[in-house]
């Protein structure tokens, strides 16, 4: 016998944690598209998904974010430092992928500076991760020795029933346990069987490619330029990857006053290297998407002995052109050979 | 009683035709609302799209843009390229939901300091009825405010 | 033989005998339907380019990737019509030189693949002038009208919500054959015309002015439309800003390689109707 | 740092009376940036504009603003004032709290609220303002002049008269052009060539023209000062050095039969050939296409008859190379083929001609030696036709405008042929009479009243030859009814149109035209003698329709327009122009299409091995006029232009 949360008692829930004063966030549609928002009510949640189209990312790390509003007067500039809105915060239904992705990027967050914003966020949030029963051909979480039922970077993981009608619920961190306590009065106790998990092939053979990548030489190999040649330099995998973190800081105002603003950036971008001389350090296309591999799967491991990425695939799935981290691990798993 | 809307109107003229007009307004000592302010420009075909966002950042509830009647540009065809630039522009900011009103556009020559006077008048009344810009200060308020989540 | 194997034989022979140094096709993509842009150099690998329904991709813009055409060599790309359009505004705005490039051009109709006649883009001047008379237009129809029909609030809010979604990847400006700019003005910061940060204004202001750069010289492609992760209908303003130039300027984008680019060119009576 | 000066002019109570200047002032003292903000009765007196100099010196500012009257009126003042204190004149500008503020607001408050914001944001302007250096252009003193017909000899000889060089290049094989084909001018009716020929032997003679017969320009490159030129001088087949004009190898040529061009194909003329007895110089051409040399082989008459060895079959075409500073293009009209017109029956009917055929007739030099003949027979016409019109202010198979010239030459062809057949009786069918000009009106009084030619108000629909005769029908709008007339002779008064080659020659050197081919002008009423490329004027009727006082005066005008530019060295120039930067520029050469000034080249990038790496835009600044359509035009924001740049725009927006 375990513990089980029924669909139909999910809009209690909500209501329950609302009453609290928890902010409850999920999977679901606006103009479109599929992001985690917040709701109002558990009718607005869609978990047919296999996962939404925007990563979890952004609710810790939002892709453009006051840091301090200045005003400039005649001989000093006044300034008021910024911090996001603070209250607790349950994340239900997130993915396996998407809760890794933010356990991945703490040790950067906390690395040297310790980020307040990213921490804040982490800190006031509980996530609630539903292991996935579906799959598409984009998914790649095996190929990281992940699972589609993971629990890194989740405080509590449920497990859809095999009748669809609720979730096995098991706590894995305090928080979790702390906010499923509030709604214990709506779960039950019942053996229905858990679905089986969603079968992710694994698609390459992530420590050859490490170890490829590891070597100095292959740093100029003519690969590079052969993979991604038909790389438009866009941001669309950056901006949807759950992991990558770059940003930018950007002062905007009018002559009286404004806001410094943290907005995402991302190394796909040419002018991301550019130097105010004109020189730029990676002036190709290829050595920009190599230094998006080389980060996730040789320097970031390096730094925090974890590969900044969490197989979500939605780098695969968005790409204008058909590119992503599956197809460059795969052809690199053949080279490796 | 709350004070009565007073809107923020900018505007861009050409340094030949309009703001030599704006200047015969003066020297005329005609009389308009004062709501206006004028950038000068050396000619029509130096207003470019991005001004007109620039001032809408500003908060401007109007704005305006002015030069001289189609033959009489200064620069011969300054005021031909600009109303091919405007007719697109203007197509697509209504397109946009900003609203044609809200954006004017105006030949007014030097000798044309009525015309001026007028046109401020009639404008800012105008924009006083269709009230301030509340869907595009929501937008500028969006720069101030702090992340959503 | 199919289509495709007609153009995979043109491709080996051209490849073959030097006439040209590459061919840019479509190849198998991820998933059954998809199908992702290749670069073929070698009359060897012409055996990986595929052409069927699935292939929409706009290839046009990666003629323009810096040093390709440079050394003066051909290089051959698969095309539908919008496509060859896109290679007359190139070469209308020095871009490319037309002559350099061969033209493996190809339409759907009615899920029907068709072969389109012709080596060098004034060769397909019947096929993309009949667009002038009856421009199929992918833009959703419906919707335009519905968002027509709107007072201007609503169509503000219409925006404004599409608009939230944008998260300033640019793949709409990447994805674009005409954004060819080494430097677009939303990162040119001295002044900074466009706020880069994408918050609501920023957003309004960036596809404001992407919309406007493209007026008169958008080809209805789709490509901005398919790249954008947060699916804004952006083809929806493109094609809208099209009517609007045609309307005004009896001006269609892409006619020929020699076509004044509609806003660096006026009549001395375009309409004013609009000036006060 | 900025360190701003803000100098508050109360203009007297001009300002003062509706703006709190002392408000004002405390309000810029509190601008950042600001290091002096001070208000005074009059800045523009001198006591006022010293204490501008003090300030700047004092406190080293780096900017200038002066709110007071409109920049129109003392800008240029301030600026002046600026740079003898030593800060460079475009690091001052003007806020305009006069004309645009205190003179037309009646609310005190809102106006000084007004002037604050005028004030500030030209303050914020101010602080991204550049020192700029007038720019210096080096003037080659040397104008050429292209087009011999009157308009070009006049502005030729003004030019050389004040000491100039000039290069006069004319396509025909003698100067004269149009006005040397006239019989008799109006409306003094004295002879054309009486007056014409004088001043042709002046240029061809003077010590400061060069001229350049039968040649045509090939090339034009450069700019306003600095123009090159290469000019194609055709082979004559006569050595112009050789020969002494003696003529006998026109009277002893074969070929007889050739039609004249000069006579409008009523004469005829000899395969070598000096156009009329007058022609300057007097060196005759051999048309190649009806020389029987050239065509058969044999002949070679003329090379035998010459005592000076004058005549070369082998010679070629050779090129000269001009550098000059100024052109004057007078390259004049041609008169439109009337045969357009197939219910006149020109070109069908003998007896019906142009109003350029009927000046030949009438000059005393002409194939009929003055006298008034039909071409068919040789007979004098009793009664003669003349339709005006013929052509002009005609949408449908003419041009649209009026030929200017018509009512007053048809005027004179009517007393004329009064004055040599006396018992004749002219028809004039017309659609008004546009006899404005001195004495012109009297001119075409006389014509009705003295020499009683018969004015029809109305258009003819038909000629048509019956028994010998010219029916002409038309109809009389003034009675309301059909005219049939019986005549001899119908003369056509034809369009002026532009050259053929009119709008190619455009594009030759450079310069804009209208939708007939007549040359533009910079300004229809300011600059009607410029063309819209700097250094180019225009003179005569290849600007637009014009008679022998309107060509000369406008001849006159650009001699006097490019004696001003070479009265200096050097040609000062305000730097307010567009500048490109290239490396974001993108090379689409939208800016070079919508430059009205042909100012924008395409410059090649070129790497250490003279590879080129890309194409831009380069402004040039000599020709530049600083309009700015190029600028709003660049998607790539490359483009920007001095006194308005992108940064100062935004600032004054922003400071707002």
């Amino acid at each position: 016998m375990t513990k089980i949360l029924l669909i139909d008692k999910l809009d209690n829930c909500v209501e329950r944690w609302k009453a609290a004063g928890i902010t409850v966030i999920g999977p679901v549609h606006r103009a479109n598209i599929s992001v985690y928002a917040a709701v109002e009510h558990a009718s607005e949640f869609d978990f047919g998904l296999v996962l939404p189209d925007r990563s979890i990312k952004e609710l810790f790390f939002p892709q453009t974010e006051p840091m301090l509003r200045y005003a400039i007067k005649k001989d000093t500039i006044d300034t008021i430092e910024c911090m996001p809105p603070s209250g607790p915060r349950i994340i239900f239904g997130s993915r396996a992928c998407d809760a890794s992705g933010m356990a991945i990027d703490d040790p950067l967050f906390g690395w040297d500076y310790k980020d307040t914003y990213w921490f804040q966020r982490r800190n006031e949030s509980v996530i609630v991760t539903i292991a996935c029963i579906k799959a598409d051909d984009f998914c790649m979480c095996t190929s990281l020795n992940m699972e589609p039922d993971s629990t890194k970077g989740s405080d509590v993981l449920l497990r859809p029933l095999e009748n669809g009608k609720g979730w096995l619920v098991e706590e894995l961190t305090d928080r979790g346990q702390e906010a499923f306590t509030q709604i214990a009065e709506f779960l039950q106790e019942s053996a229905d069987a858990p679905a089986q998990t969603a079968v992710v092939e694994k698609k390459f053979d992530l420590e050859a490619s490490v170890a490829w990548l590891q070597k100095p030489e292959n740093f100029d190999s003519r690969f590079w330029k052969e993979i991604s040649m038909r790389c438009i330099g866009c941001a669309s995998c950056t901006y949807l990857c759950p992991t990558c973190h770059c940003f930018d800081i950007q002062d905007e105002g009018d002559t009286y006053s404004g806001v410094r603003r943290k907005n995402w950036d991302s190394c796909s971008f040419a002018l991301f290297t550019m130097h105010t001389s004109g020189h730029n350090p990676r002036s190709t296309q290829s050595a920009r998407w190599r230094q998006r591999i080389m980060h996730k799967f040789n320097y970031f491991p390096g730094k925090f002995s974890v590969n900044s990425c969490s197989g979500c695939g939605r780098c695969s799935r968005q790409c204008p052109v058909d590119m992503g981290i599956t197809e460059t691990l795969q052809e690199i798993s053949k080279l490796s050979l | 009683m709350s004070e009565p809307f007073e809107p923020k109107i900018i505007a861009f003229v050409c340094t030949y035709c309009t703001y030599a007009g704006a200047d015969l307004a003066g020297t005329s000592r005609l009389k308009y609302a004062p709501n206006v302010r004028i950038i000068r420009l050396p000619c029509t075909g130096r207003i470019s799209p991005m001004f007109i966002l620039k001032a809408l950042q500003k908060g401007a509830d109007g704005v305006l843009v002015s030069g001289c009647h189609p033959g009489d540009c200064h620069f011969t065809h300054g005021n031909y390229h600009a109303r091919r630039r405007w007719m697109v522009f203007r197509a697509l900011l209504d397109f946009i939901g900003i609203p044609p009103e809200r954006v004017k556009y105006s030949w007014i020559s030097a000798a044309e300091g009525v015309k001026f006077a007028e046109f401020i008048n009639s404008v800012t009344e105008d924009i006083r009825k269709l009230g301030p810009f509340e869907q595009y200060s929501q937008l500028i308020g969006d720069t101030q405010a702090p992340a959503s989540l | 033989m199919s289509i495709e194997q007609q153009y995979q034989a043109r491709a080996k022979e051209l490849l073959s005998g030097g006439a040209v140094k590459m061919v840019i096709g479509y190849g198998k993509g991820t998933t059954g339907n998809r199908r992702r842009p290749i670069f073929i150099s070698s009359p060897d690998d012409v055996g990986r380019l595929v052409l069927d329904d699935s292939c929409i991709i706009n290839l046009s813009g990666y003629l323009v990737s810096e040093g390709l055409l440079s050394d003066e060599k051909r290089v051959a790309v698969f095309l539908r019509p919008e496509g060859i359009r896109a290679i007359n505004i190139l070469a209308a705005e020095s871009q490319l030189d037309a002559d350099q490039i061969v033209i493996f051009g190809f339409d759907v109709n009615d899920n029907e693949l068709r072969a389109l006649k012709g080596i060098h883009v004034e060769e397909f001047a019947d096929v993309i002038g009949s667009i002038r008379e009856n421009n199929p237009g992918f833009a959703d129809k419906e919707l335009l009208e519905k968002i027509e029909k709107m007072t201007a609030q609503e169509r503000f809010a219409f925006w404004q919500e599409e608009f939230a979604k944008c998260i300033k990847c640019y793949a709409c400006r990447q994805a674009c054959p005409m954004c060819y700019c080494r430097r677009c003005i939303v990162d040119s910061n001295q002044p900074q015309w466009v706020n880069t940060s994408s918050h609501s204004l920023g957003n309004f202001e960036w596809n404001i002015v992407r919309a406007f750069h493209l007026s008169g010289r958008c080809v209805e492609c789709g490509n901005c439309d398919r790249a954008c992760p947060v699916n804004i209908p952006l083809r929806l303003i493109n094609h809208k800003m099209a009517v609007e130039v045609l309307g005004a300027f009896d001006h269609v984008a892409g006619m020929s390689k020699t076509q004044e680019p509609v806003l660096a060119s006026f009549k001395k009576d375009d309409s004013e109707t609009f000036i006060l | 740092m900025a360190k701003i000066g803000v100098f508050i002019c109360h203009c007297g109570e001009n300002v003062g009376a509706k703006v709190d200047c002392t408000k004002l002032a405390a309000a810029m003292g509190e601008h950042p940036g600001v290091a002096v903000s001070v208000e005074y009765k009059y800045f523009c007196s001198d006591p006022g504009q010293e204490s501008v100099k003090k300030a700047i010196r004092e406190n080293n500012l780096t900017g200038v603003v002066v709110a007071a009257c409109s920049p129109r009126m003392h800008e240029a003042t301030f600026r002046k004032a600026c740079a003898e204190a030593g800060l460079n004149p475009y690091l001052c500008e003007i806020a305009n709290i006069r004309e645009q503020c205190s003179w037309v607001h009646t609310d005190k408050d809102m106006a000084t609220e007004k002037a604050m914001d005028i004030t500030r944001s030209m303050v914020e302007k101010v602080k991204r303002n550049n020192k700029l250096q007038p720019i210096e252009v080096p003037v080659t003193r040397r104008a050429l002049v292209i087009g011999g017909g009157i308009a070009g000899i006049q502005a030729a000889l003004d030019i050389a008269n004040a000491g100039q060089e000039v290069v006069l290049v004319e396509r025909e094989p003698s100067l004269g052009g149009h006005m040397a084909q006239l019989s008799e001018t109006f409306p003094t009716l004295d002879c054309s060539q009486c007056i014409m020929t004088p001043r042709m032997v002046e240029a061809a003679q003077h010590p400061k023209i060069r001229l350049l017969t039968y040649s045509e320009i090939e090339s034009v490159d450069g700019y306003i000062g600095n123009f090159t030129v290469r000019v194609r001088m055709k082979s004559r087949y006569i050595d112009i050095d050789k020969c002494t004009g003696c003529g006998d190898c026109i009277t002893k040529c074969p070929a007889k039969k050739i039609s004249s061009e000069f006579d409008c194909d009523l004469g005829k003329r000899t395969a070598v050939y000096t156009p009329f007895a007058q022609s300057v110089p007097n060196i005759p051409v051999i048309d190649k296409a009806n020389c029987i040399y050239f065509k058969n082989g044999k002949c070679k008459i003329c090379s035998k008859t010459c005592q000076c060895d004058a005549i070369d079959f082998a010679m070629t075409d050779t090129f000269v190379d001009l550098e000059v500073g100024a052109i004057v293009v007078a390259t004049g009209f041609q008169v439109q083929n009337n045969s357009v017109y197939g219910e006149y029956g020109y070109g069908t009917y003998p007896d019906v001609i142009n109003g350029l055929q009927f000046e030949r007739m009438a000059s005393a030099s002409g194939p009929t030696a003055g006298k008034i003949q039909r071409p068919s027979d040789g007979a004098e016409p009793q009664t003669v036709v003349f339709i005006q019109c013929a052509g002009s202010r005609d949408p449908s198979k003419g041009v649209r405008y009026c030929s200017k010239i018509c009512c007053m030459y048809t005027a004179k062809h009517a007393m004329l042929y009064a004055h040599k057949v006396h018992d004749g009786k002219s028809h004039i069918f017309y659609m008004d009479i546009r006899a404005a000009g001195k004495g012109y009106d009297e001119f075409s009084r006389r014509a009705i009243e003295e020499d009683e030619a018969a004015y029809v108000r109305g258009r003819v629909s038909k000629v048509w030859q019956e028994n010998g005769k010219l029916m002409v029908r038309g109809v009389d709008t003034l009675l309301g009814r059909p005219v049939e007339i019986a005549a001899d002779l119908v003369v056509l008064a034809t369009a002026m149109i532009a050259q053929p080659d009119a709008k190619e020659f455009a594009k030759t050197i450079g310069i804009g035209y209208d939708e007939y081919g007549f040359y533009n002008e910079a300004h229809l009423k300011l600059r009607p003698v410029e063309s819209s490329t700097a250094g180019v004027y225009l003179a005569g009727a290849c600007q637009s329709p014009k008679d022998i006082p309107d060509s000369v005066a406008q001849a006159s005008a650009t001699a006097s327009k490019v004696l001003a530019l070479f009265s200096k060295e050097t040609l000062e120039r305000e730097p307010v122009v567009a500048t490109n930067n290239e490396a974001t520029c993108a090379g689409c050469w939208g800016c070079v299409l919508a430059c009205p000034y042909n100012a924008i080249e395409q410059k090649d990038i070129l790497d250490r091995s003279g590879r080129i790496i890309k194409r831009v835009a380069s402004v040039n600044p000599g020709l530049c006029q600083g309009c700015g359509t190029c600028v709003t035009f660049c998607r790539s924001n490359s483009l920007d232009l001095a006194g308005f740049t992108e940064k100062q725009i935004f600032a004054e927006v922003m400071g707002l």
